[in-house]
């Protein structure tokens, strides 16, 4: 009985049963339209190239599906302790950078820009273009990660940690001893000698190809220190500044500018203290659970704000902020690693029009990544 | 009292005796899905025989390869469970409501669990205990709360159940219809000791019941007496022994320590004395024992226990190394 | 031909004694297994895995029941202190659940089966699919850390703030799991792309095996579910780690959210352990009745219907813990509509035995097991899941006896069902029928007298995951833990006749049950690549042109 | 937008006219570039709309421009118009299953609220009253 397949026109059912996979190695010249033959780059239990590609192309949407949940869960705790403690997201979201967080988004765009003009130059063969573009890519996901190394480092010197490790803001707080933004520039800092390294050396032994690899790979190690730079200037350079939380979070259309975001704080978060207690609701604690009931020293009461300045407020806040923000970085890495790989597969013209499906699947997954910054920034930046 | 907690296996194979209003519904409910189970149940198994017998691979047989399909069959069978199914959840729903709205005019009890202790304190006159007692034939309100894990409140003669979270208020009320000592158990794993968090509760007559709770609001009068009945009271049995030499409980153990200097946490020593004894009981992070980092698990009885109490406790400790005894 | 004997006793040895070539005998060396990317080894690599995994599950069931022997009413005398029991029953489910009942079916027999049935030579990421098996590897390397260090105590399902406060080694447990998630997610990837791309020409989806329709609806679940699970349990590692709060009511977190977080996973999880094993049945049913199953479409759409559904219902598991009352109201509104498509199954697989040739071997008597066992725990979830009755019986043995029916009862009989029906093309041997009939009926009387008491126990008010018990509980526990050894018995003699058909089996043909799907064409066991010659895709329950060959004892498709 | 779209579909039919394989489709330039500058845009709205206090508006007009440019990424530059209809399900599945996880979790979070515990040392029995319950008792 003959049944009509989806794949049945124009293409012989089992083209090579006979061989083994060892078999399959056939020499690869890298533009194979014989279906007959299996070039390298097909994998020996496809039938042809477009099998291949769709097979690719679907596990990798499924795999963003896999990720698009990955997130909801802390999506799901966003919402969750956003709807029920709203003032603390009032008081806290004026620690974060807007300006950071708007570079950082235009940063993530333009990324994606230069990895959909990568995917068009794989398909059509362009592989100087394609190289260019990954490289961007690479380059702007750098920049990225040094901005937020400037703006996690600055938390992390005023005591914004998560949950427990939550240090409440005081005026004129001492400023943590520990430099974090030259901890983290550490890593960076020797890749970049390394990526120097491989460049000269390319340039000695004249190869067109370790060139073509080293060139992006230098680029993305200066790109990370042109992002701590940039974030540098934009966290107002006030390392040195007069008290704790920094003067970023101006507010003009409240009309207090350079207002110290402790007392808008405190304005905000009592506003909202005013307008529940109408309802016969206090959503006012003193601190955590019951298990925390010795937590308030005599110290801290002096604190102000004390109601949502504290490890189970403000401190939760961080702890969904670093998660979040600290997931979607390592997915940043990820994708620079997939993408390297890449700019090496490029750089040895391996694509064409009948394999593109790596760069089309690694930038598949470098959108979701900006897909979900995309949420990110309003969400956690921009609504207060 | 052993012979008043061993169930009565007469009064039904299944449950236990119904000792509230709730077990009416549940009961009903209960075998009414057993009989529409055994009801499906049986003639599956029956038809399965019947077709491994009748139709067996057998030499001079053969059946028929055809596939069979046959709608209206097949529709019958999807739609008769369907309205079963919709039966028995609305049966179970109107029963679950019954659970969820609590009546006005209460008795009402506040809950206390902690690992792996019960305690109740009565709103009337603000007795505590660790068996539940309750009055006959009036709705009862529990206000419950968690002092640590999860726990889960259950008597199964009422057929009610609860979980008891922390940072939450639980609701739950009932109402006993026949006196009698049943089992309370936590049924949500709560941590090394969950199996022994069971107590008692004690349905008792009106009268008996307001001379029970007057009776309990009575501490004894002699300091060391004074301090056990604390101990046993205020969730301090849970963890520590009192009695056995060495015993290594989820804390300390009370015994052949007094006088003697113990290692800390934190690498010091300390000598254990009325002190060190009132510093664990008001802040006990601050003394924990080495061996015991965890100890943080014990919540500060600032504010929960007055100091002639603390006095007693610490006398009952200290009685604790002349003539030990534990108490049972 | 005319007579139809049983095809155990007419199996000659192959009349050619040339060495056969076949997966097995393709390559030979420790790397040529390790680094294998072929679907068969790998899946036969799982298999060895999860019934390791297996065995250690079943070690700590038995120490559970031998424990509760006695009611331990003096926690001091008992054989196991509280806290060595409390880390022997998290074990018992951890393992089972996470490194056995998971990956049981669709890792190892689905690895082995899909693309055979499917008709391809591979499944569509050969490397993924041995990245999946080495992730399953290093979680059970987790699993096994907290074996030897301190144990994990916390109960399969990490309920905080207990799982934050543990002194065990939660977080080499909750990082096994986040890794056995990846796996299971591969591998679930890997199968929903090879069925959706990789079909050869004639394999419709309609033309699909049942057994492959119900892996796909697993690799949904899996696919969708599982990174919940896994951002769930990294949110309570870093609990552990730095305190984030979250789930710490302490830290102003909350409790009933961790539940809505791993509910969401695990209860769609416990789709992922049943579906397979309904798969696996549907094909047991028409291969031993020799005869075209009943209502393939009801069959096929009900799987689906259960992968979709199961993720309407997992707040069934926190009826008493404290949900809003609307939301546990709709719950179990929709927990109700689970339950249809299940009885759907268990009516067309009796319907399929109608009129048929039903052979009463190994298989088949684990899928009739199976039948009775799954539907005693089907109807038990009714109880469950109606309100007034849950308040009563959530968390007592009640729902430790529904859910070992449906897990146990259900997919480990069926998951035996399978390995014996699929043993002879695994491994090219067959094994000892009227043992193999001797393990099944062991383990069917072993598993009722375990679980039955279990029933009676939870309604009378026994909390599960105790230690000790009150002393009227005891008569009942004594037969628990009597039947449980007759389990654990029938289980080593199914065992040992398969290992004895290892080394002493007969050769086995290249179809001796008479199934019309695609790996009963190939050679037992099937050759490197699968098929020789391209198979002919047709009804995969078309049993009219199956004949059987006294001579070789095997089946064959008579060709039109 | 639609505008967009008919003109992408020349471009691709005119791509193929090149000798590509059926499965390649390169995206024109130019469509590139105008949305990367739409998003460009977009961005600036939301970081402007943000300077205003709008009150609850500013939650919806923030997750509004976000999902625009959430879509316009998705579309154009994931290239999911042009795709096999099976990888639009499979996302859009991802977002539904998304929202039924968040829908019930936030359905049951509504109704507990109010039964948290905010004074942690007060009397047990002075909140002896449950306020959150969803189902009312009867008056």
């Amino acid at each position: 009985m003959k049944i009509e397949s989806p794949r049945q026109q124009g293409r012989h059912p089992f083209p090579k049963f006979q061989k083994t996979m060892t078999e399959v190695a056939a020499p690869a010249d890298g533009h194979g339209h014989d279906h007959h033959d299996h070039p390298s780059w097909l994998a020996h239990h496809f039938d042809d190239a477009e099998q291949q590609y769709d097979s690719g192309k679907l596990g990798m949407w499924l795999f963003l599906v896999t990720e698009v949940l990955f997130f909801s869960g802390m999506f799901c705790a966003y919402v969750l302790y956003r709807n029920r403690n709203p003032e603390v997201f009032e008081f806290c979201s004026a620690f974060l950078n807007e300006k950071l967080g708007a570079i950082n988004t235009g940063v993530l765009l333009f990324s994606s820009l230069t990895m959909a003009w990568a995917v068009r130059a794989s398909q059509l063969k362009q592989t100087k273009i394609l190289v260019g573009m990954l490289g961007a890519t690479l380059g702007c996901a750098a920049m990225f990660l040094g901005v937020k190394s400037v703006e996690y480092s600055h938390k992390w010197g005023i005591g914004l940690l998560p949950g427990r490790y939550y240090v409440a803001q005081v005026e004129n707080a001492p400023h943590a001893e520990t430099n974090y933004l030259q901890m983290l520039c550490v890593i960076p800092a020797i890749l970049s000698a390394v990526f120097l390294l491989y460049y000269v050396y390319s340039l000695v032994i004249a190869s067109k190809f370790h060139q073509r690899v080293a060139g992006p790979l230098l680029v993305s190690g200066l790109c990370f220190f042109a992002g701590v730079g940039l974030g540098n200037i934009l966290e107002g350079g006030e390392h040195h500044d007069e008290h704790g939380a920094g003067s970023h979070a101006h507010d003009d259309a409240h009309g207090h500018a350079h207002a110290d975001p402790l007392v808008q704080g405190v304005a905000t978060a009592e506003k909202a203290t005013v307008e529940t207690a109408d309802e016969g609701i206090s959503f006012v604690k003193t601190s955590g659970g019951p298990v925390n009931d010795v937590a308030v020293t005599k110290e801290e009461e002096g604190i102000p704000n004390s109601k949502v300045n504290n490890q189970g407020m403000a401190g939760l806040f961080f702890s969904i902020y670093y998660c979040m923000t600290g997931v979607h970085a390592v997915h940043i890495i990820g994708g620079m690693l997939v993408i390297t790989w890449l700019i090496v597969k490029a750089s040895r013209e391996e694509f064409h029009s009948e394999y593109f499906g790596p760069v089309d699947n690694v930038g598949l997954y470098w959108h979701l990544v900006d897909f979900i910054w995309i949420y990110l920034f309003p969400l956690l930046y921009l609504i207060t | 009292m052993n012979s008043l907690i061993l169930a009565d296996i007469s009064e039904g194979f299944w449950f236990p005796p119904a000792a509230s209003t709730f077990a009416k519904q549940v009961d009903f409910l209960y075998y009414a899905i057993l009989w529409i189970s055994i009801i499906f149940f049986i003639p599956i198994v029956i038809a399965m025989i019947y077709f491994m017998v009748k139709y067996r691979q057998r030499p001079g047989y053969k059946g028929s390869p055809e596939a069979l399909h046959n709608t209206p069959l097949e529709i019958t069978w999807t739609v008769v469970p369907s309205f079963i199914a919709i039966w028995i959840f609305w049966e179970g729903a109107v029963g679950y409501l019954d659970m969820a709205i609590i009546p006005d005019d209460t008795v009402d009890v506040a809950v206390y669990a902690a690992k792996w202790n019960w305690n109740f304190k009565y709103k009337e006159n603000g007795a505590e205990s660790p068996i539940l007692y309750l009055p006959i034939d009036k709705d009862i309100k529990l206000t419950m709360q968690s002092k640590d894990v999860l726990h889960s409140f259950f008597i199964p003669a009422f057929r009610a159940k609860r979980d008891v979270v922390p940072g939450r208020y639980h609701y739950l009320w009932f109402h006993p219809t026949r006196e009698g000592v049943f089992d309370l158990f936590c049924t949500e794993y709560c941590g090394d000791n969950h199996s022994t968090m069971i107590t008692k509760v004690q349905v008792l007559s009106d009268e008996k019941y307001k001379a029970k709770l007057a009776e309990l609001v009575k501490e004894p009068e002699d300091i060391v007496e004074r301090g056990k009945w604390l101990y046993e009271r205020k969730a301090c049995k849970g963890c520590h022994y009192a009695g056995t030499e060495g015993a290594k409980g989820p804390g300390p153990s009370y015994n052949g320590s007094w006088g003697k200097k113990v290692p800390l946490a934190n690498g010091t020593e300390v000598t254990f004395d009325e002190n060190y004894v009132k510093t664990s009981i008001l802040n006990p992070m601050e003394a924990a024992r080495k061996g015991y980092e965890t100890a943080s698990a014990m919540p500060s009885y600032k504010g929960q226990l007055k100091d002639e109490q603390i006095d007693a406790l610490i006398a009952f400790i200290r009685s604790l190394e002349s003539g030990p005894a534990r108490p049972k | 031909m005319s007579a139809v004997t049983s095809p155990m006793t007419t199996t000659v040895a192959s009349p050619d004694k040339s060495p056969e070539h076949h997966y097995l005998n393709h390559s030979s060396g420790f790397l040529s297994w390790a680094l294998t990317l072929d679907h068969k080894r790998i899946g036969m690599m799982y298999l060895a895995g999860i019934l390791f995994s297996f065995f250690l599950g079943g070690v700590f069931a038995l120490a559970i029941r031998i424990h509760l022997w006695n009611p331990n009413l003096d926690p001091e005398a008992a054989w196991l202190s509280n806290a060595t029991y409390n880390r022997v029953f998290t074990l018992h489910g951890a393992i089972m659940v996470f490194l056995f009942i998971i990956p049981s079916v669709p890792a190892a027999l689905g690895n082995f089966l899909l693309p055979i049935m499917l008709g391809t030579k591979d499944v569509a990421f050969p490397r993924l699919n041995l990245g999946s098996f080495y992730l399953w590897v290093t979680g059970l390397l987790f699993f096994t850390y907290t074996l030897f260090s301190s144990g994990i105590d916390t109960g399969w399902t990490f309920y905080t703030p207990y799982s934050i406060e543990s002194k065990s080694a939660v977080e080499a447990a909750t990082l096994g799991v986040f890794i056995l998630g990846f796996s299971s997610i591969f591998t679930g990837l890997n199968f929903i792309v090879t069925i959706n791309t990789m079909r050869p020409p004639g394999m419709t989806w309609f033309k699909m095996p049942l057994f492959l329709w119900a892996v796909y609806a697993t690799s949904i679940i899996q696919v969708l579910a599982t990174p919940v699970l896994g951002i769930t349990v990294l949110l309570l590692a870093l609990e552990r780690f730095i305190g984030i709060g979250i789930f710490d009511p302490a830290l102003n977190g909350d409790p009933v959210t961790f539940q809505h977080f791993f509910w969401f996973y695990s209860h769609p999880a416990v789709y992922i352990m049943i579906l397979p094993a309904m798969g696996i049945i549907s094909e047991l049913m028409s291969v031993h009745s020799h005869k075209g199953i009943f209502g393939y479409r009801m069959i096929a759409y009900s799987s689906i219907a259960i992968a979709l559904f199961g993720f309407l219902v997992w707040g069934h598991h926190m009826f008493t813990s404290g949900m809003a009352d609307v939301t546990t109201i709709v719950f179990s509104a929709l927990t109700f509509t689970v339950s249809i498509p299940s009885a759907i199954k268990v009516f067309n697989w009796l319907g399929t035995m109608y009129q048929g040739t039903v052979a009463l071997n190994t298989p088949m008597i684990y899928a009739l097991a199976f039948i009775f066992l799954f539907t005693i725990g089907g109807l038990t979830g009714l109880f469950l899941g109606a309100l007034s009755t849950d308040m009563h019986l959530h968390d007592t043995y009640f729902v430790v006896a529904h859910f070992h029916y449906v897990m146990m009862g259900g997919t480990l009989v069926a998951f035996l069902g399978g390995l014996f029906h699929w043993w002879p093309k695994m491994t090219g041997k067959m094994f000892n029928d009227t043992a193999g009939i001797l393990s099944a009926a062991i383990v069917f009387v072993g598993f009722n007298l375990t679980f039955l008491p279990q029933f009676v126990l939870g309604t009378r008010g026994m909390p599960r995951r105790y230690a000790s018990y009150v002393r009227e509980f005891q008569q009942l526990h004594q037969l628990s833990t009597i039947g449980a050894m007759t389990l654990g018995l029938g289980l080593l003699v199914a065992g040992l006749v398969l290992l004895h058909s290892l080394f002493y089996g007969k050769k086995a043909p290249m179809n001796p049950w008479g199934g019309a799907t695609l790996e009963w064409e190939c050679s037992s066991p099937p050759p490197h690549d699968n098929f020789s010659s391209p198979p002919t895709v047709g009804d995969p329950y078309d049993f009219t042109s199956v004949e059987y060959d006294g001579k070789t004892g095997s089946y064959f498709k008579k060709k039109k | 937008m639609a505008d967009t779209h008919s003109h992408t579909a020349d471009a691709h039919s005119g791509d193929h006219g090149h000798g590509h394989s059926g499965f390649s489709h390169p995206m024109p330039i130019w469509m590139l570039l105008t949305v990367f500058f739409a998003l460009l845009g977009l961005t600036f709205l939301t970081v402007f709309q943000a300077q205003f206090d709008l009150g609850n508006m500013e939650i919806v007009l923030s997750l509004l421009i976000a999902t625009i440019k959430a879509g316009l990424v998705i579309a154009f530059f994931m290239h999911l118009l042009w795709d096999k209809p099976l990888n639009a399900i499979a996302i859009l599945s991802s977002l539904i299953f998304v929202s039924l996880f968040l829908g019930f979790t936030l359905m049951d979070a509504q109704g507990y609220n109010e039964r948290l515990i905010m004074d942690p040392n007060g009397d047990l029995l002075e909140r002896s009253q449950p306020k959150g319950s969803l189902v009312k008792k009867s008056e």
